[in-house]
This record gives structure tokens, sequence and C-alpha cells, in this order.
């Protein structure tokens, strides 16, 4: 079946979702999504989202960005950081009037709280001296995602947005660099829909599922990012995955920097507050990578406790905080520990460890949410990317706690934007010939398939090599042995079966679609990782321990090559007003 | 699929209030009914003495009272069970003729009866 | 899209869903209510037969003094207690915070209705008892 | 430690009528529902369909019925279904159903589009008539307290799909939309009151709910919810007299 759209969201997250308010009355807008709206990944966010309201204490946006800048390893481009970081404000204000029921402080102001790496100078008068943490993230006690997908979706219905849910999407329309549309399978009926658009905006979200341990939900398969890269445009800086300090252990369910924000401290075996001695000055409110890092060498050096299963966890303390704050501003978390690992957080500490958590890479955009596939600034006219698939680059080497959610709705409103102007001027640019062509041929192939091998057994193969070689530290060897990994489970992907061959809800052929994406999103992160020879941010390389801006201050953009080795090119890093320093905390 | 949202704004609030009113009377009534009519089994089912009951203007009010308020809350209440189904207006219509009907019914039975005295 | 619907009917999904305190009390509080909405016009029609003269009155109430009929104005006695007990934690949970302690309230004025029930049950078969333990005595 | 999943299965494009079939695994009694679900897809049938997410029970895609009670298979483990720690056996088998009273695509997978209509039907977002202010509305912690246990909703249906009365009348609008205009109704920013109490005050709205708690014990996220309906019946009333 064809439609036709004047613009087609992929994607009912929080990007997604915030673009589609700003397509204009009088032209059709779709937003299609694999689960529906309500579902998406943004719902799990619990901590908060940033903004220097400074409703709390003296702060201001400039603060907010040299931290931004600070934690991305200075691989943030700086003036997307600005806009990001200035527009903060209104945008927080803004989801205060669509109604996002906020925590409040006693003067009634949206309330706000410290976060990982977010700080002021301790004297305003010398802006690069010292710094002290900031309350600065503002939150719906430990809900804060949750009620902002809610907020948009409510918004959404109210200007009567035409959404396409459990439609997935397989392949994008894309040539001479104009966008075309997208094709969907409809996965109540098995159908194969193309959507005829003039603009599409990708919004698809992250692909923690590429690692074994993640915080992110099962229909995180870093679709958006695969699709993409499969049609020759590149996806820039995959090498940075951001790997949370506390996920339950076994599970990597999140339990959110709010716990530490909120005066948690993370132990060790012997009830040491370790990151007192990694991060002095801010301790556990270092940014993740750095916590990360610490965690895994406090259990590599024996301090880590072993579970019965034989995997070590380190210890989350939450007791001293008193039932009066873990009740009333993390009672969210504190029951994920006690449902799934027994544990009263008023009473024992909570087993963690680090879990795949963001996506820094992505669709390489500017500023406006418009991909663009070189150094040159060379658009794909008419496709747009926001949220968690794109990278802007607003987190660089290392995302900050509480920037997602600001990159979503900042970013997701400038995208809708410049659709909004893009369907006034332009026109349908024609379908090709067998637009749904590799959908169909797939679809059929899976259907047909009387191969031997399983899609889950190869997926945990992937994740299992993912977790062990390309996770927190890296070296060559390791990756490379990912690498091998991954092309010899890509050989064994097409000799794929699955059990259902109806077409009705067939969720055994969804998945093995998405392992198919699945697999060319690791061989991105695989491939980036091994080309990117220093450590920065999120990417620790063992055998490289420094940073090197002489020679990696530079975004890398991998494309795929048909089934060689992906070809890798550069893009400058956009500094404006903060030259690189020293990152220490 | 079949939802239908019916904007009919046929508030049930005072019917849903009266319910309760009527329900918490009710108790007053019942414990007195119990306490004088079963306090001892020998007492109070004999001809004489119901006559002599209805004799007494302040027990006749009590029973008139307790039958219009316990038909109204029991005929209210089963009407309220039977709207928990969706019902084709005209078996609606029925139905809720049916209560009205044997409701007034009884109840000028039940007049009568205490105003024969 | 065609989608069917599982064939589970409204008593079937009553019966087989796991119900605690709320659902329990629901069932309990709605055929009570029928069943002492029925009793009304019973009691309506039985009293009046007062109008129609003695004779009519003492054969009908011979009827109800039969053990059977006295066991039946026990168990009635039961559908009132339940009814009335629960009808004031309706009442609670309408009006007042009982949402929150439901389920105590519900034990509590349950206990109160069957120490009354076996109280009233003494006071019924009086008679009886007394007889029975006639010779004991 | 072995268990037995009872699992209801029907595809109405193949099957003539719903069945049961059972699976024995090997499971953990510290393993989720979710994950033995999992497992049978990945490793015995595949054709077992079902949706999941999030896996921690914030999502809202995996409401089923699972012995007898509507809740979210993420969200239970098999040591709180009845598994006895002294013979480490499950005496009885684990069954397993989708939400009761829904049309059904397939297995476990039931079809949303009533439960989002009457969503819909309440008008669940934020109206204002007054223009906004340049910074935020102010609003209390107190006020916001009123209306943040509903906030948690996640529109997983399991309440809904619970209720006595949605399964006797499926216009009822049911407790989660209930429970949705009442974080409406008293948000101390929004302006419709009047408009909203309209739409739940008719024979199908809040007046078919009569207390029965089915909604409050299926809640994944413990929201009291017939407190919530409790206020907006004492609201209509006070409306009315
Ligand atoms: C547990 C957790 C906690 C977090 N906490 C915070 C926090 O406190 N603060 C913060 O700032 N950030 C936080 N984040 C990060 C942040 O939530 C996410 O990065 C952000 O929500 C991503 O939003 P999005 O709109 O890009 O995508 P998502 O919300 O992930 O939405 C993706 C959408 O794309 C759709 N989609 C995907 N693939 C397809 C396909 N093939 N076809 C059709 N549709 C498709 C999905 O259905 C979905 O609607 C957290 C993340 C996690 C996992
Ligand atoms: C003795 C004190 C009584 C109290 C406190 C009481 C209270 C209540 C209340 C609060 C309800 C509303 C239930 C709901 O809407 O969910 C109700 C329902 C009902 N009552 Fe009573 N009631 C009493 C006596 C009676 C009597 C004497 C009768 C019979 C004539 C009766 C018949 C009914 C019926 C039929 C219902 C409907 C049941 C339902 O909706 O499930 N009640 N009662
Ligand atoms: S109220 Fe509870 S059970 Fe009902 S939809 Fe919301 S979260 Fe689910
Ligand atoms: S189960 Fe139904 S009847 Fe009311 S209390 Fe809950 S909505
Ligand atoms: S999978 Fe998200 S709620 Fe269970």
């Amino acid at each position: 079946m064809i439609h036709q759209f004047d613009a087609v969201i992929v994607g009912a997250g929080g990007a997604g979702l915030r673009a589609a308010l700003e397509i204009p009355e009088g032209y059709s807008c779709a937003v299609l999504t694999k689960v529906y709206p309500t579902r998406s990944h943004t719902g799990t966010a619990q901590g908060g989202v940033c903004a220097a309201l400074g409703n709390e204490e003296e702060d201001s946006w400039e603060y907010h960005f040299f931290d931004t800048v600070k934690g991305s390893d200075f691989l943030g481009d700086q003036d997307a950081i600005e806009i990001m970081c200035y527009d903060a404000i209104r945008a927080i204000i803004e989801l205060e009037h669509m109604g996002m029921p906020f925590s409040r402080n006693e003067k009634g102001l949206i309330a706000q709280r410290p976060f990982g790496g977010h700080t002021k100078p301790k004297d305003p008068n010398n802006p690069f001296g010292e710094r002290v943490p900031v309350k600065r993230a503002c939150f719906s006690a430990d809900r804060t995602g949750h009620v902002m997908l809610q907020t948009l979706y409510e918004n959404c219905i109210k200007k009567g947005v035409q959404f396409f849910p459990e439609f997935f999407v397989t392949d994008l329309i894309v040539q001479d660099n104009i966008i075309r549309g997208v094709v969907a399978i409809e996965i109540a009926t098995g159908e194969i829909h193309i959507f005829h658009a003039k603009t599409v905006m990708f919004a698809t979200g992250g692909y923690g599922r590429v690692f074994r341990i993640t915080s992110n939900a099962v229909v995180g398969t870093g679709d958006g990012f695969a699709i993409v890269y499969r049609r020759g445009i590149p996806l820039e800086d995959m090498e940075f995955v951001q790997f949370h300090p506390t996920g339950l252990w076994r599970l990597g369910i999140l339990v959110s920097e709010a716990a530490r924000g909120e005066g948690g401290v993370l132990r060790n075996k012997h009830g040491e507050r370790f990151m007192e001695r990694y991060a002095p000055t801010i301790k556990d409110l270092a940014p993740r990578d750095v916590i990360s890092r610490a965690m895994y060498t406090e259990i590599r050096e024996g301090r880590g406790i072993q579970g019965p299963d034989g995997t070590y966890y380190l210890l989350l303390d939450l007791t001293h905080l008193g039932p009066e704050i873990i009740n009333k501003k993390l009672p969210e978390i504190t029951g994920f520990a006690r449902i799934y690992l027994g544990v009263d957080p008023l009473k024992e500490p909570i087993p963690v460890v680090p879990t795949t958590h963001y996506a820094m890479g992505g669709i390489p955009t500017n500023v406006d949410a418009e991909v663009v596939i070189d150094d040159k600034g060379t658009k794909i006219e008419g496709f747009y990317a926001a949220g968690e698939v794109a990278c802007v680059s607003v987190h660089g080497a290392n995302r900050l706690g509480t920037n997602s959610l600001l990159d979503i709705i900042v970013f997701g409103r400038r995208g809708g934007k410049k659709m909004a102007e893009y369907i006034k001027e332009r026109d349908f640019a024609p379908l090709p010939k067998d637009a749904d062509e590799w959908t169909r041929k797939t679809v059929e192939r899976l259907l047909n398939s009387n191969g031997k091998e399983r899609v889950s057994r190869i997926r945990t193969e992937l994740q299992e090599i993912m977790m062990d070689k390309v996770s927190v530290f890296r070296t060559e060897e390791g990756i490379k042995e990912a690498i091998e990994k991954i092309k010899e489970l890509k050989e064994r992907y097409k000799e794929v079966k699955i059990d259902d061959k109806g077409k009705r809800f067939n969720t055994d052929l969804i998945e093995a679609i998405e392992l198919g994406n699945l697999l060319d999103t690791a061989e991105a992160i695989a491939y980036s990782a091994l080309n990117r020879t220093e450590s920065r941010g999120a990417h620790y390389r063992e055998d490289y321990p420094k940073r090197d801006d002489q020679n990696w201050l530079k975004h890398t953009l991998i494309y795929k090559n048909e089934d060689k080795e992906p070809i890798i090119k550069y893009k400058p890093v956009v500094i404006t007003k903060i030259p690189p320093m020293e990152r220490k905390y | 699929m079949s939802f239908r949202y019916y904007g009919s704004r046929k508030s049930g609030s005072i019917s849903w209030l009266l319910q309760r009113i009527t329900g918490i009377f009710l108790i007053f009534a019942m414990v007195g009914h119990y306490i004088l009519m079963h306090y001892s089994p020998e007492t109070g089912h004999s001809y004489e003495q119901s006559v002599a009951r209805f004799s007494n203007a302040y027990w006749k009010m009590f029973y008139l009272t307790f039958i219009t308020l316990g038909l109204w809350h029991g005929l209210n209440g089963v009407w309220s069970i039977l709207r928990d189904f969706k019902m084709k207006p005209w078996l609606a219509i029925t139905l809720y003729g049916i209560i009205v009907v044997s409701g007034i019914a009884f109840w000028v039975l039940g007049v009568s009866t205490a105003l024969h005295f | 899209m065609k989608v069917a619907k599982t064939g589970e009917g409204y008593f079937k999904l009553v019966a087989s869903y796991k119900k605690e305190t709320g659902g329990w009390a629901w069932i309990i509080h709605r055929i009570s209510g029928l069943a002492l909405t029925a009793y009304i016009y019973v009691h309506i029609y039985a009293l009046s037969t007062l109008t129609k003269g003695k004779e009519a009155f003492d054969a009908e109430m011979a009827l109800f003094q039969k053990p059977l009929f006295k066991v039946l104005e026990w168990l009635l006695f039961a559908f009132v207690l339940a009814h009335t007990l629960n009808g004031i934690r309706i009442v609670l949970v309408d009006f007042g915070k009982g949402s929150f302690y439901h389920k105590k309230a519900f034990a509590y004025l349950m206990i109160i209705g069957i120490i009354a029930f076996l109280v009233m049950g003494y006071f019924i078969f009086s008679h009886e008892i007394h007889q029975a333990f006639a010779g004991l005595l | 430690m072995k268990v037995t999943f009872r699992i209801f299965r029907f595809n109405p494009e193949t099957d003539e009528k719903p069945y049961y079939k059972d699976y024995e695994v090997n499971a953990d009694p510290k393993d989720r529902v979710v994950d033995v679900l999992h497992y049978i897809k990945n490793e015995i049938d595949g054709t077992l369909t079902f949706r999941r997410s999030c896996l921690h029970g914030i999502c809202g895609s995996d409401g089923m019925r699972i012995n007898g009670k509507n809740m979210l298979a993420c969200s239970i483990l098999l040591q709180d279904l009845g598994y006895t720690d002294r013979d480490k056996t499950y005496k009885k088998p684990i069954v397993v159903e989708p939400l009761p009273g829904m049309p059904i695509i397939k297995d476990l997978v039931t079809d949303f589009t009533d439960f989002w209509k009457k969503y819909e039907a309440v008008k669940p977002y934020l109206i204002t008539k007054t223009p906004p202010p340049e910074r935020e509305r102010l609003q209390s912690p107190e006020d916001v307290e009123l209306i943040m246990e509903a906030s948690k909703c996640i529109l997983c249906a399991c309440c809904t799909t619970s209720c006595p009365s949605t399964w006797s009348n499926d216009n009822y609008l049911g407790p989660a939309a209930l429970l949705k205009a009442y974080r409406f109704i008293f948000d101390s920013r929004d302006e419709a009151t009047d408009e909203r109490l309209d739409i739940i005050d008719t024979p199908d709205g809040v007046w078919r709910c009569h207390t029965i708690f089915h909604c409050v014990q299926a809640c994944p996220k413990e929201i009291n919810i017939t407190w919530h309906i409790s206020q907006l019946k004492k609201k209509l009333v006070e409306r009315e007299i």
C-alpha cells in the first residue's frame, strides 16, 4: 500500500513527538513507530532534564555550556552545545506550559537537583577555577522521561497528529541525495507499506541491545542507524558508547544518577567510598565515563564483590539518606531494587555494575537536525534526524546526565521547524520503481529460509562479544576479535531460519530483521573503535590511554562499503569558546 | 472496536448520593427492625401484636419511610446493576418500566396496609 | 484487520478472575442486595395480608414459623449483615479514606457480622436450643 | 528448577479456537515471567507472540493475565507465583493468558484500539485559557502531590481490563481513563474542569465504578485508582448540589 504524507516522522519518542508538534496545520504528517508511542524509550528516563533555570541557586546557561563541553571531552561541537544550553531554559518552560508535572520547590518553581558533571565555579569571578556541583536537573520524582513522553504524546493527541503505531520501518527511500520516503511493515497484518514523503525524520532512539548488559529496552536495536548506514549515509562517532555506572547487577536496569545526586555513594568490597580516589573534588558526581572506568578498575583489582553466579558487582549505598528522601524522590528505582533483587535500599546497599546506556554517535546532522553526510556540509535533502539516533554533536565523547532529554526536545523542535519550512517550499520527489524491493526480498528470504541458525543464538553471541571486547576498556586485539566474530555472525545470519511463517503479528520475523540491524550497527561501532587510537570520554583504549588532541580532535564518519571493510573519513570539531584543556574532576 | 463515547450528560451523581444516604438510613432501620422483631421469637409475630403496632402513629411513620427508602434503594440498586450491561434501548426501557411499575405497585400495597389501621 | 474475541463471557470472567477482598465484597454485596430487594417485596406482600383479617394472617405466619423458614430467616439475616456492614465499608471508601484501609475494614466488619450472625441464631432458635438441651440442664 | 508454563495460544488466522499449550522449562526462581517467555520464544517455539519492551515495568507493553490476575510479565518474579522454597518446585503450572475481555490479535497480543479511544475521550491534555506567563506557572508542592500518583500511570491497561464493569459493558471508560481525567481535573493549572467533569458524568463514565478494587490490585505502579475515582465522584456530587 502506498501512502502520501508531507512529513513522515519515524519514532515516537521525545524527539519524534516534539518534531510532530511543529508540523503546521494543513500539512499531512505521519508518525511511525514500532511500539505504541507511550511505550517509547524516552519513558524510561528517570533522573531529570537539564536547564540553568537557577530556581534553587545562582546558575547560568554558560556554566551549563562549559560543563557540557568539558563532559564531552572537547569533542562536542560548541556551536550546537551553545544553542542547546541557551535554548534549554525556554524549552523547559515550554514543557511546563504544555502540562508536564514537574516536582516543585517551596516557592512553587520547578525543583532542581544536582547531577553528574553539572557544576559551577566556586568563585563566579574565576570561571575556570575550582568548580562545585550545582542543582540544575529539573525533574519529576524519578519519572522525568515518563511524564515528558506522556506530556508530548498528550499534546500530539490535542493537535490531532496521525500515528501509525506498530509500524516497523525497514528502509529509507533515497535517491540522488533527495529523500522520497520510507518503507514499513505493519506488524499486525504483515503488510508492507510505502510512505511517500517530502521530508522524513529519523528519531528512532538508541542501540543498547548491541551489548549484553544494557539499560535499554528490547526495542533499542539501532534500526535507524543500520537503515541509514545501509543506504550509504555515514554514521558519526560510533565508537562513543556510554556505560552508565549504576545498572542493577545481572539485569542492567538503570538506577538513575539521581540516586547519587540525592547523596548516594558507591562503595567497594571494603565499604570504601572509592570515588574519593578517582575524582577528589566531585567524587560520586563525576561524569559517567569516569565512574564506569573507576568501577571496572575496582573490580579488576579485586575489590569487587562476587555474586553466586561468579560475576562481580559493587555497591550503591543509599541507606544513610533516610526514608523521607528515598520514598519521595526516588520511589521508582527503589521499587526496582525491591522487585528484581529483593534488596531494600532503605536498609541495604544496592548491587550495581556499569550498564550500556547511550549512543553518543549517530546520524550526522547540523544544528537544525538536517542530515549532512560529509565534512563539506552536503545534505540529503529533506532528511532529518533527531534524538539519540542523531549526532549533532552535543555530547561529543561523553554525554552528561540529563542532557539527552534536553537534546531531544531542543533538536526535535528545530528539526520540526525546518521540516515545516521544507514542506511549504518543496514538492514530492517521485518514488523510484520497486521502492520496497529490499524489504520485500528480505521478508521473503527470512520467511522461506531453511537454514539452521536461530536468531536468538546469533544475537546472544553478538551481545557477548561486544560486551567483552568493545565496552568500557578496549584494546586493538580485542576489537579485532570482535570484528572477526561479527563477520562470522553476518555469514551465519544469511542462514537464519524462523519458526513463524505467518503474516499476522509476526514478531519472529521482526526480531530477525532487527538482528540484521544489530549486526550492521555493531560493525560500525567496532570499526570506529578500532580506528580511533586514543582515549577520549567513553572511548578508552588501554593501548592508547592518553587523549591525543594533535591527531584525534575530529569526528569519525564511517561509511558502509558493501561486504568490504567500511570507509572512514573525518570531520573537524567546531570549537568556538573553550579550547581543549585537561579534563579532571 | 466498538467503543462509542456517549456524552449524554445525564448526571448520575444524585442517585449515587441518595443510594448512600438511604443506605445509611437503612442501617438504623435494619438494626431497629431486628431488635424489635427478633429480640424474642415468642413475641411480635401474632396478628394482634402486628395490628397494635400498626395502630401506633410512630410505627406507621417508621414503616412508611422504611418501605419507601428500602424500595427506592433496592430498585435503584437493581437498575444500577442492569446498567452495568450494554442493553439495547428497547430492553433498557422495558426493564426500567418493570422496575418502576412494580416498585410503585408494591409501594402502594405497603402504604395501603399501613393506612388501613 | 480481523480480530477475535476470546469468547470469555462475563460470568466466566467474574468466576475465573483471581479475586481479593474487593472482588469478593462486591459479589457478596451484589447478591445480598438482590436478595434483600426480593425480600422487601415478599415482606410488603406478607404484611398486606394483615388487612385481610386474622385468619389469613395467622395462616401465613404459621408458615413462617416452620423450621425451614426459620433457617431461611437466619440466612436472610446473614445477607442483611453482609450488605449492611459492607455498605458501611463502601461509604467509607466513597467519602473517607476507606480506599486505603478497605481490606482491614472488610475484615473487621465481617468479624462483627459473624458474631452478630451467631448471636441472632441463638435468638431465633432459642426455643429449639432450649428443647434440645433440656435433658442436659 | 522445573516449572510448567501453560500459555494461551490463538492465531485467528489459522486456529478455529483458542487453546492452552504447556511448556516445561528450567528456570530460576529469580527469573521474571517475561524471561521465561523469551526463553520459550527463543529456544522452543518462535511462534509464541507477546509484546514487551523496557523489561522493567515502565513502558506498559506486557500486561497479561498470570495465574488469573492481571500484571506485567516483566515485574513479577517466578518466586512470587506460588513457589515453595521447601520442595523447590511448583505444584501447579503458571497460567499465562492475554488481558481479559479484549479482542485478541494473536496469542498474548490484544487489540488496544478501544483502550486508546477511551483515553482520548477524556481529553488527556492540559487545557488553559489564560495566556501563559513568561516563566513557569506556579504550583505548590502540595498541588503537585495531588496529581503525582496519577501521573505515574503507564497506560498498561491492566486495570481497565480487570474491571468487571468493563467486562459487562465495553463502553465503560474504565479506571485508566478516569485516572487520566483525574490527572487533569485536579491539576491546579488546568482550566477545563467543567468540560471534563461533563465527560465522565455519564452512565458509561464514572458511575459504572462499584469500588471493586480489581484495578488497584492489578496496577503495577501501585496507584490507588479507586481513591482517585472516589475524588472524582465527590467532585461531581459537589457540583450538582
Ligand atoms: C534507563 C534510561 C534512563 C535515562 N535517563 C535519562 C535521564 O535521566 N536524563 C536524560 O536526559 N536522558 C536519559 N536517558 C536517555 C534518554 O532517555 C534517551 O536518550 C532519549 O529518550 C532518546 O529519545 P529518542 O526520542 O531519541 O528515542 P526513543 O524515545 O528511544 O524513541 C525511539 C522511537 O523510535 C521508534 N522506532 C525505533 N525503531 C523503529 C523502526 N525500525 N520503525 C519504526 N519505529 C521505530 C520506537 O518505536 C520509538 O517510538 C535515559 C535512557 C535510559 C535507557
Ligand atoms: C442496611 C443498610 C444498607 C446499606 C448501608 C446499604 C448500602 C448500599 C450501598 C452503598 C450500595 C451501593 C453499591 C454500589 O453502588 O456499588 C448499595 C447497593 C444496593 N443495595 Fe443496599 N444498603 C443497605 C440496605 C439495603 C436493603 C435493605 C436493600 C434491599 C431492599 C438493599 C439493596 C441494594 C441493592 C439491590 C444494591 C445494588 C447492588 C450493586 O450495585 O451491586 N440495600 N447498598
Ligand atoms: S492505572 Fe495502573 S494499571 Fe491502569 S493503566 Fe495505569 S499503570 Fe496500568
Ligand atoms: S475495578 Fe472497576 S469498579 Fe471501580 S474500583 Fe476499579 S474501576
Ligand atoms: S516490558 Fe515495559 S512494562 Fe513490561
